[in-house]
């Protein structure tokens, strides 16, 4: 899955650049309704199907399984994009491509690949990716799902807690305990929602992302055919942490997408003081403060892209994903907290953007590898 | 230990109102809040608690208390519910500001049997000829109260809140508090001569400092309890020490934010200019609630992003305090140009 | 307002040592730090203001005035010589620990004519059979004290200085304490039973703080005076937004700290547990002399660079501030242990 | 001065990876003393002359006037490695690089890059930028020094402060009043040392960068000859501010040298801590401040070599510099101060570089445009 697209003394190849108006294009059209989709807690449907329909479903899968094999890094530049609009959106697309698709399309067979991406590649299907548990959160190896090995056919029990777009997904890929050793004893399966015994638990209510259905999804003796196991038993940790770190890269796009929303709206109010010569003459503080985000969205955009560009390359970026998402998400919260203070009351009282951007920026430092898990994996990397 | 600073009859009112929130407050705050429903019932039993006159002179049909108190208290209501806190205090600026002028609306206000919404400075409200023109986005029980008072200039005035243009509006924060954005195109209002706008304004500062020392407090309680109780790497997540080294920091910050509130309102008590401590107070208590309430969310994790658990909403809460009456920015603005210009 | 605490017999101390510190430090202090050169003759004149012996039980010898006066002057001492307040730390340790023990050494060292050198438990020094092992780097007074005051395990020390191996260091600050390497390899030593470690340690955690706020203090004395001076783009440097928003900000950290620090000295006087409070107060208030002295140096910029504004001498000493006394990570981390191991 | 060399894909191109090396090496042999240099306020002139002969004083100089060519980017590399071993060594090199060469070759007539790029390109002279003085640091415009013509020269008087390398340097670009107007009547001239009436006045005592001396330089009625004017009359403000684009370059890089070195110190601090099984088990708080420092070293990097790029590229790189300097910078601080946090009494007994990257990291968040000017610059290029 290597990308034809590169990234040369910092700037995007200008078939990237096009991309990246096409997709400003799709988020200018389709990602009007963000506030809506928050205030109603509304699954964001026709937004998701509109990029379906321009290709921006299927990034990370290759052209002959009908992706358009664009990468990581066209995934992260399309996702900051869509993230600045509507990251309810975002995330559903970030899921379907970077968890879901990249690992079917990296660890799946011929005949799996030939069975599911017809339907995954055009967005008729979507993707969830259901890892945690009750149970275990930052502490995946904890899982308690079980698969049980039954002839031709795996017995699957077990609930997946914090499943983004669990009620509005079609396939779930599902790692589930097939053996009792806490890390390989995992194995990963596809299962469709239509099967009997799946089914859709509770939903949770939260702080932001309301338009993206975050819910439980329920395994009370399903039949798994044992086609559906992806790979072999065992490697589904392994395949799991794999697949996070292009998750990861998701993340910190949407988390760039969400600072650069926060910016924005601070450049509008800072723009607007101006003196009777037309001079900025907002507070300095404030233009300071603008002046640190900016940079550092910038900086943490780089951070992201060189994370990309590796995994794009085929080599291993834990280390550098996880830099990319700590970073990028730290800053998500700080600008959207700053773009509040700075507002005032227009930044609370839900006339523009900024309550939602700070509430949605939350979710990016707990979901995909909370802050602390991405720097013990930057510290061990390092110090290794 | 703790109380160092509280008479035996101030202590008995804190622990009236503390008994009043955990019974009754603490068990339905988080569901009101996410039902944005308007807590009428709270406000009431304050009033039967009495202490919507705790800090009024005593010749005022007051308890003459003073602010300490009330910051103790309050301290106990924002643990719990920003919303309340926030009532509370609007109340409070109502009723100081009245101090000096008396009558039969301080009454009402001291008992609780009105409620008002309190319009300070910086909305830019302007009276002339016994008519009110202005607006402010995002005010405390406006939807719900009975009277606006209204800082106009230099002076104060009351208007009966249902001559207002009052318009609901879905904040950040402070859900069960009626907050809305009021509007007044000439509206007939009676100017409260004598009334003191500053001492409304120390209670804000002292009260939202007191009302976020609670927040942080409440966001420490959740991240602890929650991480005593889950296990991850086999064993109880209080365990590890980013987790303990993220409540050791909250729990400073508020603890220096809580002392800083408690100076002011020991400084005002004694009759000094506690102006700039206030503000010291409360800059440094928005700050610590947000940073408490933020890291217990992060304690949390998926939990802390659900609206179950207390942290999103005290995080949602906090950075509303922050905004309000001006703003902290506005107010370290003022510091500085008291101080340097 | 400011000493709200203070009793005037208290408040006398503070005035004579500010006095002299004003007088005899101030104009010294920067010359001295940058020559190395150790202040004997301020240790002299502490001694003789009789300040040694402040908080000392009236029955041992001394004044029993408790800890509120000590950070309330060594806050004064901070704002100028972050050295000599630490000389006064350690010697106050001393003291301090042997309250309860009493003697001739407790006469010399309340009176001055002794000067010690503190060293505590997180050196892990050993005594067995009357030797004592270990050592210590950066302790200050090290190279000039008449006697080093231990604490080896569960046991409490003396020592004659010249009897260990002391050597200079040429550390980051706190240039005119006297700060050396210590090393004893089974140097024989005397046992001081009754002695109180936790004591001699809540007074190096107020004292600390006390110190850092005096540092605080000064910087932002430095910082200020400078942006009126200095002119700038038409107008003095104090006039620009972003200097004064770098004051204020460094005012309130201070602020804070001072509140922590004056609460932590205040509740050991009542004999409450004040070891967190203690802690609180001086985590906070190094971390707000390293902030405004860092923001000192910024306004002062070019000029913040050299040895001649006092500005960078604060900030390299509230740096040595931190690490001393097991350093403020150390202090988190035991917080942690004490509220949820 | 376009760059041979390339960053594509956030890897430096195999030229300049042959280059960093040949620096590294430099660095291990020659820079040694660096403890020394600080402790005796001792100018490192061995070390210069060796970097000298190894090409490292005319990186910013084109290849027919003696110089290397190398450009900005080359110029970045090489200062971080040489100031994550010595900042006095570094700046002194940034400064003949970046503010004395680069301005000759862009400004000077051919006459005038031949008069001095000889002795400059070898090392044989050392250069020293002069802005700055008693009254005017940050607001430079405000200026006093003037040049007054007379016929065939200027006569030159006024005293210049904070001249880093002032006492060592051969050659001085000074900028100086040769009209009214605030800031068009400014230029800029070259002066040499040996000049009468040129003298080294007070010598700055200083909290770190102890090794490079900081000095005034005083002019009394110097007779400066007319053809010694860089440019024209009147164009000395512009040609100041265009020069410190590419300083900031340098002390931007400085910075990420003094960065690296405290996470350098810190990871070795981390290292050395492992269980019996040989597991990094150090304090959390401290990994994961680790992994913050080293993560935004890499992003602050990005920057700096981004600006560099752009500089190289002949595009104006003001906003992109300022970015990298204010980040780098605060950056280089913050990591020094967290090493001497994390290294306890070590961090402050002298007994390992942490106290003196403290010391040496917080000049660069003032000289060559203090933070509050970057942000100013960063924020106007932002509203514009």
């Amino acid at each position: 899955m290597t990308s034809a697209v590169q990234v040369s003394d910092f700037q995007l190849s200008p078939e990237l650049v096009e991309f990246q108006q096409k997709v400003r294009a799709y988020t200018q059209e389709h990602l009007k309704d963000a506030a809506r989709y928050d205030a109603e807690a509304r699954f964001p449907r026709e937004a998701v199907a509109a990029a379906a329909k321009l290709g921006l479903l299927c990034t990370t899968v290759a052209e002959e399984h009908g992706g358009s094999a664009m990468g990581n890094l066209a995934s992260c530049v399309m996702l900051e994009e869509i993230n600045s609009a509507c990251a309810a959106t975002g995330v559903t697309i970030s899921v379907h491509n970077s968890l879901v698709n990249s690992l079917l399309g990296k660890w799946c067979n011929e005949e799996q690949k030939k069975r599911w991406f017809p339907k995954m590649v055009t967005g008729e299907w979507l993707g969830a990716y259901c890892l945690s548990e009750a149970f275990s959160g930052s502490d995946a190896a904890a899982l308690r799902c079980e698969a049980k090995k039954n002839g031709d056919h795996y017995v699957m029990n077990g609930a997946k807690l914090w499943i983004t777009t669990g009620s509005e997904a079609d396939l779930f890929v599902i790692f589930a305990r097939t053996g009792e050793d806490r890390v390989n004893g995992i194995s990963a399966f596809v299962v469709e929602k239509t099967w009997d015994g799946v089914s859709v638990g509770k939903k949770e209510r939260k702080l932001g992302l309301r338009g993206s259905p975050t819910t439980e999804i329920v395994c009370e003796n399903v039949k798994v055919p044992a086609d559906c196991l992806i790979g072999e038993e065992g490697i589904g940790f392994k395949i799991a942490l794999d697949t996070l770190d292009g998750g990861r890269l998701g993340i910190a796009s949407q988390s760039l997408g969400i600072a650069r929303a926060a910016i924005d709206l601070m450049r509008d109010h800072l723009g607007k003081q101006v003196d009777h010569k037309g001079r900025p003459n907002a507070s300095q503080p404030d233009q300071w403060d603008f002046a640190d985000l900016a940079s550092d969205l910038d900086a943490y955009r780089f951070l992201t892209w060189r994370a990309a560009v590796l995994r794009d390359q085929g080599v291993r970026c834990s280390t550098e994903a996880a830099m990319a998402k700590s970073c990028a998400s730290r800053l998500a919260n700080r600008a959207a907290r700053r773009a509040v203070s700075m507002l005032g009351l227009a930044g609370v009282d839900g006339s523009n953007p900024a309550e939602r951007l700070l509430r949605d920026a939350r979710i990016t430092e707990i979901y995909e590898g909370a802050t602390d898990i991405q720097r013990l994996v930057i510290a061990r990397g390092l110090l290794a | 230990m703790h109380n160092l600073q509280l008479t035996d009859d101030q202590e008995m009112v804190v622990d009236t109102v503390k008994k009043f929130v955990v019974d009754s407050v603490a068990p339905k705050a988080q569901e009101l809040d996410e039902h944005r429903t308007f807590v009428r019932d709270w406000c009431d039993a304050l009033a039967e608690l009495g202490v919507y006159g705790l800090s009024l002179a005593e010749d005022k049909g007051g308890a003459g208390m003073g602010l300490v108190p009330f910051v103790a208290a309050l301290e106990a209501v924002g643990e719990h519910s920003g919303s309340l806190a926030r009532l509370w205090i609007g109340q409070m600026q109502a009723v100081m500001a009245l101090e000096s002028v008396g009558g039969d609306l301080l009454d009402e206000l001291a008992a609780g049997s009105k409620l008002a919404a309190f319009i300070g400075a910086e909305h830019g409200f302007t009276f002339a000829d016994g008519r009110l023109t202005g607006s402010a986005a995002f005010v405390p029980a406006a939807l719900e109260a009975d009277v606006l008072i209204v800082v106009a200039g230099d002076a104060v005035v009351q208007v009966d809140a249902s001559a207002c243009t009052r318009t609901a509006t879905t904040g950040l924060g402070l859900n069960s508090a009626a907050c809305g954005r009021v509007e007044c195109d000439g509206v007939g209002a009676t100017e409260l001569a004598g009334a003191d706008a500053h001492k409304a304004e120390l209670v804000a500062l002292v009260g939202t400092a007191a009302a976020a020392v609670g927040a942080g407090v409440g966001s420490v309680r959740v991240g602890r309890n929650h991480a005593a109780e889950r296990i991850a790497f086999g064993k109880p997540l209080l365990a590890q020490q980013a987790v303990q080294r993220k409540l050791v920091e909250s729990t400073r910050r508020v603890e220096a934010a809580r002392q800083l509130t408690w100076h002011a309102a020991r400084l005002a008590d004694l009759g000094g200019d506690a102006a700039d401590a206030a503000a010291h107070a409360r800059i440094t208590a928005v700050d610590a609630a947000v940073q408490a309430s933020d890291e217990a969310i992060q304690i949390l994790g998926g939990y802390g992003y659900t609206v179950e658990y207390h942290a999103e909403r005290h995080y949602r809460d906090a950075k509303t305090f922050e905004v309000l009456d001006g703003g902290s920015n506005a107010l370290r603005d003022r510091l500085a140009a008291k101080a340097f210009v």
